[in-house]
């Protein structure tokens, strides 16, 4: 008697867990992690939010059954961090469902198999239709897409007005350098010679003739390539290193160190370091990247005028070519957001992205952290000077190359350029040393030339 | 206690000078922390409440002061129960048991220090995973107390070889198991050592950044030295803010170590030493 | 409270390569008080505690009466023990102290409370129950430490030199008390001590112990009148006994200075007389110059060299230090040893 | 030395029938060392057995998910690597420096708050532990803002240099960053090796004639011997394997692997890059090694401080 009861009670247990809750809401959890590590690019997250709740909206109309709840982080630490973090749970099937990264890393990401294409799901989604196109081919590799660009950016040539005048400069002539840098008149040599100047002359402090960032970074395939270099090659698909062209580029940093032009120790680590003495008016150069601006504007000299401090003081121009005639340069490093492997609602996850992919908030991330925005419908409906006014960078950028050793390549070539300006190796000593440490870790993916 | 020298006020002055540094340091947190604008030493700007506003709001996609404070509390006074029971244990053992291979466990022991642990950190991820442990504040405390097994192990040992043995055979001949004599008589007995050691775990869980760093990657769990770490990663480094942070940080631990001090003395001035 | 037979077979006990006690056969009888005397190191100690339970016999057998208990714990050998730091436990009060036995055993509360009240009535600490072991003087902990041992009225009382750290004066008094409390109660007690006089004192009967082996089991009297060897001869009586190395020859022992008749037949060969100092008069046969004269009270001890040999003697007049003197002796107080120590019995008809 | 530790282990006669078993006698010993047990091996062992596995494979953030055996291709590559020869010199240059300042600075420390009244020589002693127990990561930050350019930082004010101080002098910001910190371990056991001396030593010597200075460098510091040797070897392994500080000062830079050592190029390996590509195998064979200096080093000064002399057998051996 006592088993029957029992076998009864268990029947509808059972049952009870079979059968899906009717007609109750389901929340579906959509983990997305992002970076800045700049704070005013907060929107990278905060967008996917405002499109969850339009997601839900929509939702609800349809009669899904389903709301979706955004949850995880936007990171303001650093990448190397922020990767590991990805990486270590991308390997324990912990991974969230959208991770933002770098366009570039779809290689390394779709080779280790984080990340799925999305190819086949893209086409189900007007909102990617105006996304502009060379963006797709930042997030391509191996022939297919593996991220939704996010957005993307010029890497300029910064210059300071006030302290070019300083240096004798009329107006006229500081108006027309980003002119000149365009057309292959004034050549990196001229940026050397000018911050030289500056420096005799007390214009600016030794060492602030020329600030580059101040860690291992996407920047340096840049600045290789304005010195002549390739870093890729098509038709074998493999990394290549061009000796004669980081040469250029490791003199021309020894020079920088030596004339007093550039800090040794300007590979420091610190970003600080890097925006307290530029947005002091101290620095007379330097390479930076859009999204500078929103950070100077907002956290650096918000007590001084913010933007109107920064039109008045700062210009900008691409990378100037190493030679006369040359082309100058500028890198884009989109950004981009992938779905994880892991992710057990991917479709859920994409579309989430496709309400994210929408005119206006493109365009707050766009205005609020000083990226470009990766919509053609934005560019019409931002305005915004600084962003109206760098755009035309677009027409120099180039991007990096899309192959899972890059990683190597930049690590090697960075730790070419702090031998050289720590004056730990000569120019020449640098050049061998990235070479051997490309062959050592790349091994046949690596052309030396 | 050597005999004082003639001149003794001398080395005081000495002394004082060589501590500059440290108390210079001390002064620098408090002055950041508290003005809007400190130059060297010199507050330059008003006091500041502006720097404390982390407390009650979340700072840039951060949660809210509390929550890693709440982690810290717990990770830290976790990790240093574990440590206590887990090595007051093993080196009971060590100290008043008669087993095979007694020697060769305590050496084993004093060559763990040796272990570059946390060089062993991503075999020690693949550990953590094997357990279903990764990523959570359970899994970095089991490592961190295990870390410190070797330290806390001999520092105990040292503490359990004082006690008297007269007193031990006559809880046996009582009629006492070694269980219970290690709970009833024992450990109360060892109480200095395991204040201080208690001290100790609490300090260095509390003070811990590369593993909580390094191993908790999903920002569930967040601890007061990764929160730190966030506001001193950024572009723009708010040194007033981070400054109250630091103060809020580590207020904690000096409260502690004053209230601490005596037993903390135990481990480095003797304990170590077995 | 009874006492019960304890029984020691082929016991031994080693330490690494160092054996502590070689082998010992041993039958305490039920009731009885027996001392184990001897220096340091010299295996009483470990031999207690492998009667407690803390060490395990290397070899050998223990029996408490028909039990055989070497394999036992502790705890199930019914076994009181006293140690000499008393090993009081320093976080419990002085009735927690004593009640802990009873605690182990699960007794309930009115029946500890009364046990500890009666025990500790009994020697004299009823009073202090609520203080805690810092609190109390010496010979208060010692007594705190016996009411521990005594109030699971255990079968076997083990004594681990439970006076040593005593004052003189206290001592005294806790020998009687001790032995007097061990009758009354009837339990088979072994006292440690290294203190001769104490075991003499409190003992049925004495096993000294030297070097990890038993030298001598007996009352204490014939530990004083015949000891087995040159060890025992020399360790029991104070001032101890003087032991001439000589040569036994021809009816005769002789040593420098010194030359005895023999009672008895030896076979030539080296060996040794013993003489008490308490047997040595003045005025005798011996010619001996005085070296040194020491006070002790009532008598003087008094240091005469023999010829190249020094003997100690109890003299109740003070000779002057240098003259010559004469000492005799009463045939029947000699002990005779052979080369190997052993004692040669003197039969005197 | 098992020897010793196993009476009573094997044999077996002489005993009845009804002898305990083996089981039965280890059970509490088993029972107190399992937790212990457990947690050492799964936080020390395994993770050994696992890096010395992992530096034999290819494994890297492309290959996480299908690692290939190498065998020894990744030393191999250490050996290659001219950085690894820099490295060694970092790491030499740091233990070494680091340890000077840190006995040299404890030993002065327990010298001289030994010789004022108690009352001051305990406060000093407290103030120099607190860089000790200060989070890693806030005692850093005071390094960073005394550091800072005129007009933040101290440093820069009190030299009438503008710099920043952790970058112009890398090596001096992490060898005193880390000494303020080490320096108090050896202050402690120094100072109760010196308390530990008797009285009348310093009165003999004060009879004999001697100054404080002679007495400190005649009585004092023969007899401290040991514990300098101790605190030596101790900090040497702790430094072999620490990084901590100089990953939250110099990130191991600046310039071309300026102030790297070698558990630091470690990690930085096997999972921190700018890029995310992090290469475990590598980093593991660098991890590897560490531990077979640590275990030999270690193993060294266990005979130097007489390890058998540290353990005495129990006097129970009922368990």
């Amino acid at each position: 008697m006592k088993s029957r009861w029992l076998i009864a009670a268990w029947l509808v247990v059972l049952v009870a867990y079979a059968l899906p809750p009717a007609a109750a809401q389901q929340v579906v959890v959509i983990k997305a992690w992002t970076i800045g590590p700049d704070n005013p690019s907060v929107t990278r997250f905060n967008n996917l939010q405002t499109a969850a709740e339009r997601l839900n909206a929509d939702l609800r109309r349809e009669g899904a059954g389903v709301q979706v709840k955004v949850e995880g982080f936007f990171d303001t630490t650093n990448w190397d961090s922020y990767l590991r973090r990805v990486l270590l749970a991308s390997q324990t099937g912990d991974a969230p469902d959208i991770m933002q990264g770098n366009a570039s890393l779809a290689a390394t990401w779709s080779t280790a198999g984080f990340v799925i294409s999305l190819d086949e799901r893209i086409p189900g989604f007007p909102q990617f239709k105006d996304v502009v196109p060379a963006l797709w081919d930042a997030a391509r590799y191996k022939g297919k897409i593996w991220g939704i660009p996010q957005d993307t950016e010029a890497r300029p040539l910064y210059f300071n007005k006030t302290l070019l005048r300083k240096l004798g400069w009329t107006d006229p002539q500081i108006a027309e350098l980003p002119g000149r840098i365009s057309s292959g008149e004034f050549t990196w040599d001229d940026v050397l010679a000018t911050a030289r100047e500056a420096v005799q002359k007390r214009v600016v402090d030794a060492g602030k003739g020329y600030y580059h960032r101040p860690l291992n970074g996407p920047d340096f395939v840049q600045w290789y390539r304005s010195f002549g270099g390739r870093d890729y090659d098509a038709a074998s698909g493999k990394l290549v290193f061009n000796k004669a062209a980081a040469l250029r580029y490791f003199q021309f940093l020894r020079t920088g160190v030596e004339q007093g032009v550039i800090e040794r120790d300007r590979l420091n680590n610190d970003w600080n370091r890097f925006h307290q003495p530029i947005s002091d008016g101290k620095v007379l150069f330097w390479s930076g990247g859009t999204w500078n601006w929103a950070e100077w504007a907002q956290q650096w000299v918000n007590d001084r005028g913010g933007e109107d401090y920064l039109f008045a003081n700062f210009g900008y121009a691409p990378h100037p070519a190493y030679r006369k005639g040359g082309k100058p340069i500028t890198l884009s490093n989109p950004q981009a957001y992938f779905v994880s492997a892991a992710s057990k609602n991917k479709d859920l996850a994409l579309r989430l992205l496709a309400y994210t992919t929408v005119p206006d908030l493109d365009a707050k991330h766009a205005v609020g952290s000083a990226h470009l925005p990766v919509l053609r419908a934005t560019a019409r409906l931002v305005n915004n000077r600084f962003l109206k006014e760098v755009s035309y960078l677009l027409n120099y950028t180039t991007f990096a190359p899309a192959h899972p050793d890059l990683s190597k390549w930049q690590d090697a070539v960075f730790r070419g350029v702090s031998a050289v300006e720590s004056g730990q190796a000569t120019p020449e000593q640098a050049v061998d040393l990235v070479a051997g440490e490309m062959q050592r870790t790349i091994r046949d993916q690596i052309i030396v030339e | 206690m050597p005999l004082l020298p003639p001149r003794w006020r001398l080395v005081l002055l000495l002394l004082l000078l060589l501590s500059l540094p440290i108390a210079a340091g001390l002064a620098w947190l408090l002055l950041t922390g508290a003005f809007d604008r400190v130059h060297g030493l010199l507050p330059v700007k008003p006091p500041d409440l502006r720097n404390w506003r982390f407390l009650w709001e979340a700072i840039g996609g951060r949660p809210p002061a509390i929550v890693p404070l709440v982690n810290s509390l717990i990770f830290a006074s976790v990790v240093a129960a574990v440590e206590l029971v887990v090595c007051s244990m093993a080196a009971y053992a060590i100290s008043r048991m008669s087993f095979p291979g007694r020697r060769i466990y305590l050496g084993l022991v004093l060559v763990l220090h040796a272990f570059p642990a946390v060089s062993l950190i991503i075999a020690i991820f693949y550990i953590l995973r094997l357990l279903g442990l990764f990523d959570t504040l359970a899994g970095v405390i089991l490592v961190k107390a295990s870390l410190e097994l070797p330290l806390g192990i001999w520092l105990m040992k040292g503490f359990f070889d004082n006690l008297s043995w007269d007193m031990e055979m006559a809880a046996l001949v009582d009629g006492m198991s070694r269980y219970r004599l290690f709970w009833k008589i024992a450990m109360p007995l060892v109480r200095p050592g395991l204040l201080a050691l208690g001290t100790f775990a609490l300090l260095s869980a509390w003070g811990e950044f590369i593993l909580p760093f390094t191993l908790i990657v999903s920002g569930r769990s967040w601890t007061m030295a990764i929160y730190l770490q966030t506001f001193l990663g950024e572009a723009f480094t708010d040194f007033g803010m981070i400054a109250a942070v630091g103060l809020f940080y580590a207020m904690p631990v000096v409260a502690l170590f004053l209230l601490g001090q005596r037993y903390l003395l135990n481990i480095y001035g003797g304990g170590v030493k077995g | 409270m009874r006492g019960i037979r304890v029984r020691l077979e082929g016991l031994s006990k080693s330490f690494g390569s160092i054996a502590a006690l070689r082998t010992l056969d041993l039958d305490i009888r039920a009731g009885e008080l027996v001392a184990f005397l001897g220096p340091s190191g010299c295996g009483k100690t470990t031999t207690l505690l492998m009667i407690a339970g803390i060490y395990q016999p290397t070899s050998g057998v223990i029996h408490f009466g028909d039990r055989r208990v070497d394999h036992l714990h502790p705890r199930d050998r019914d076994v009181g023990m006293v140690f000499q730091s008393y090993a009081l436990y320093p976080h419990l009060t002085l009735f927690e102290n004593i009640a802990f036995p009873l605690r182990l055993k699960r007794q309930s509360q009115e029946e500890v409370k009364r046990r500890v009240q009666q025990t500790a009535d009994l020697l004299g600490i009823g009073h202090l129950l609520d203080r805690r072991p810092a609190e109390v003087s010496g010979g208060q902990q010692q007594r705190t430490a016996l009411a521990r041992a005594l109030v699971k009225e255990p079968q076997v009382l083990l004594l681990d030199e439970p006076l040593s750290n005593l004052d003189a004066q206290i001592r005294l008094q806790a020998r009687s008390e001790i032995r007097r409390l061990q009758q009354d109660l009837g339990v088979t007690c072994i006292l440690v001590t290294h203190d001769q006089a104490e075991a003499l004192a409190m003992a049925d009967r004495v096993a000294a112990f030297s070097e990890g082996a038993l030298q001598q089991f007996a009352t204490p009297d014939d530990l004083y009148l015949r000891p087995v060897n040159t060890f025992v001869a020399g360790f029991v009586g104070h001032p101890p006994m003087n032991l001439i190395p000589g040569t036994f020859q021809d009816g005769e022992f002789s040593a420098r200075g010194v030359r005895v008749a023999l009672p008895m037949p030896v076979l030539p060969g080296s060996g040794s007389i013993g003489l008490r100092p308490e047997d040595l008069v003045l005025g005798g046969a011996i010619r001996g110059r005085v070296l040194v004269v020491e006070t002790l009270g009532r008598q003087v001890l008094v240091t005469i060299d023999l010829d190249g040999t020094t003997v100690k003697m109890l003299a109740d007049t003070r000779p002057a230090i240098g003259t010559q003197v004469g000492i005799g002796y009463s045939p029947g107080s000699l002990h005779y040893f052979g080369s190997d120590g052993r004692r040669i019995e003197a039969r005197t008809a | 030395m098992i020897g010793r530790g196993s009476i009573g282990g094997g044999g077996g006669f002489g005993r009845g029938r009804d002898s305990p078993s083996p089981s039965e006698r280890y059970a509490a010993p088993v029972v107190f060392l399992l937790p212990a047990t457990i947690l050492i091996v799964l936080f020390f062992m395994l993770p050994v057995v696992t890096t010395i596995g992992l530096s034999m494979t290819d494994i890297s953030t492309l290959t996480f998910r299908q690692p290939k055996w190498v065998g020894l291709e990744n030393y191999r590559d250490l050996l290659g690597d001219p950085s690894v020869g820099r490295i060694m010199v970092n790491t030499a240059r740091y233990v070494v420096f680091t340890l000077l300042f840190n006995v040299g600075m404890g030993l002065m420390l327990a010298l001289l708050s030994t010789s004022i009244p108690a009352r001051y020589g305990n406060q000093f002693r407290a103030v120099w532990l607190l860089p000790r127990i200060l989070p890693a990561v806030v005692y850093v930050l005071i390094w960073q803002g005394l550091t800072r350019e005129a007009p933040f930082g101290l440093v820069s004010d009190v030299t009438g240099i503008s710099r920043n101080w952790i970058t112009a002098a890398p090596w001096s910001t992490i060898i005193l960053a880390n000494g303020l910190v080490g320096a108090s371990f050896g202050m402690l056991i120094f100072t109760s090796a010196i308390r530990a001396i008797p009285q009348e030593l310093f009165y003999a010597s004060a009879v004999d004639g001697a100054t404080t200075l002679q007495t400190m460098r005649r009585v004092v510091l023969p007899l401290l011997r040991w514990p300098i040797l101790f605190v030596t070897a101790y900090q040497t392994l702790s430094l072999l394997t620490s990084f901590e500080y100089i990953l939250l000062l110099t990130g191991g830079g600046p310039g071309f692997y300026t102030t790297t050592v070698w558990a630091l190029h470690a990690y930085n390996l096997a999972l921190s890059n700018y890029f995310g590509n992090v290469q475990f195998g590598l980093g593991a064979a660098m991890a590897a090694v560490l531990v077979v200096i640590g275990i030999v080093v270690s193993l060294l000064y266990l005979r130097v401080f007489n390890f058998r002399a540290l353990v005495s057998e129990p006097k129970v051996e009922v368990n």
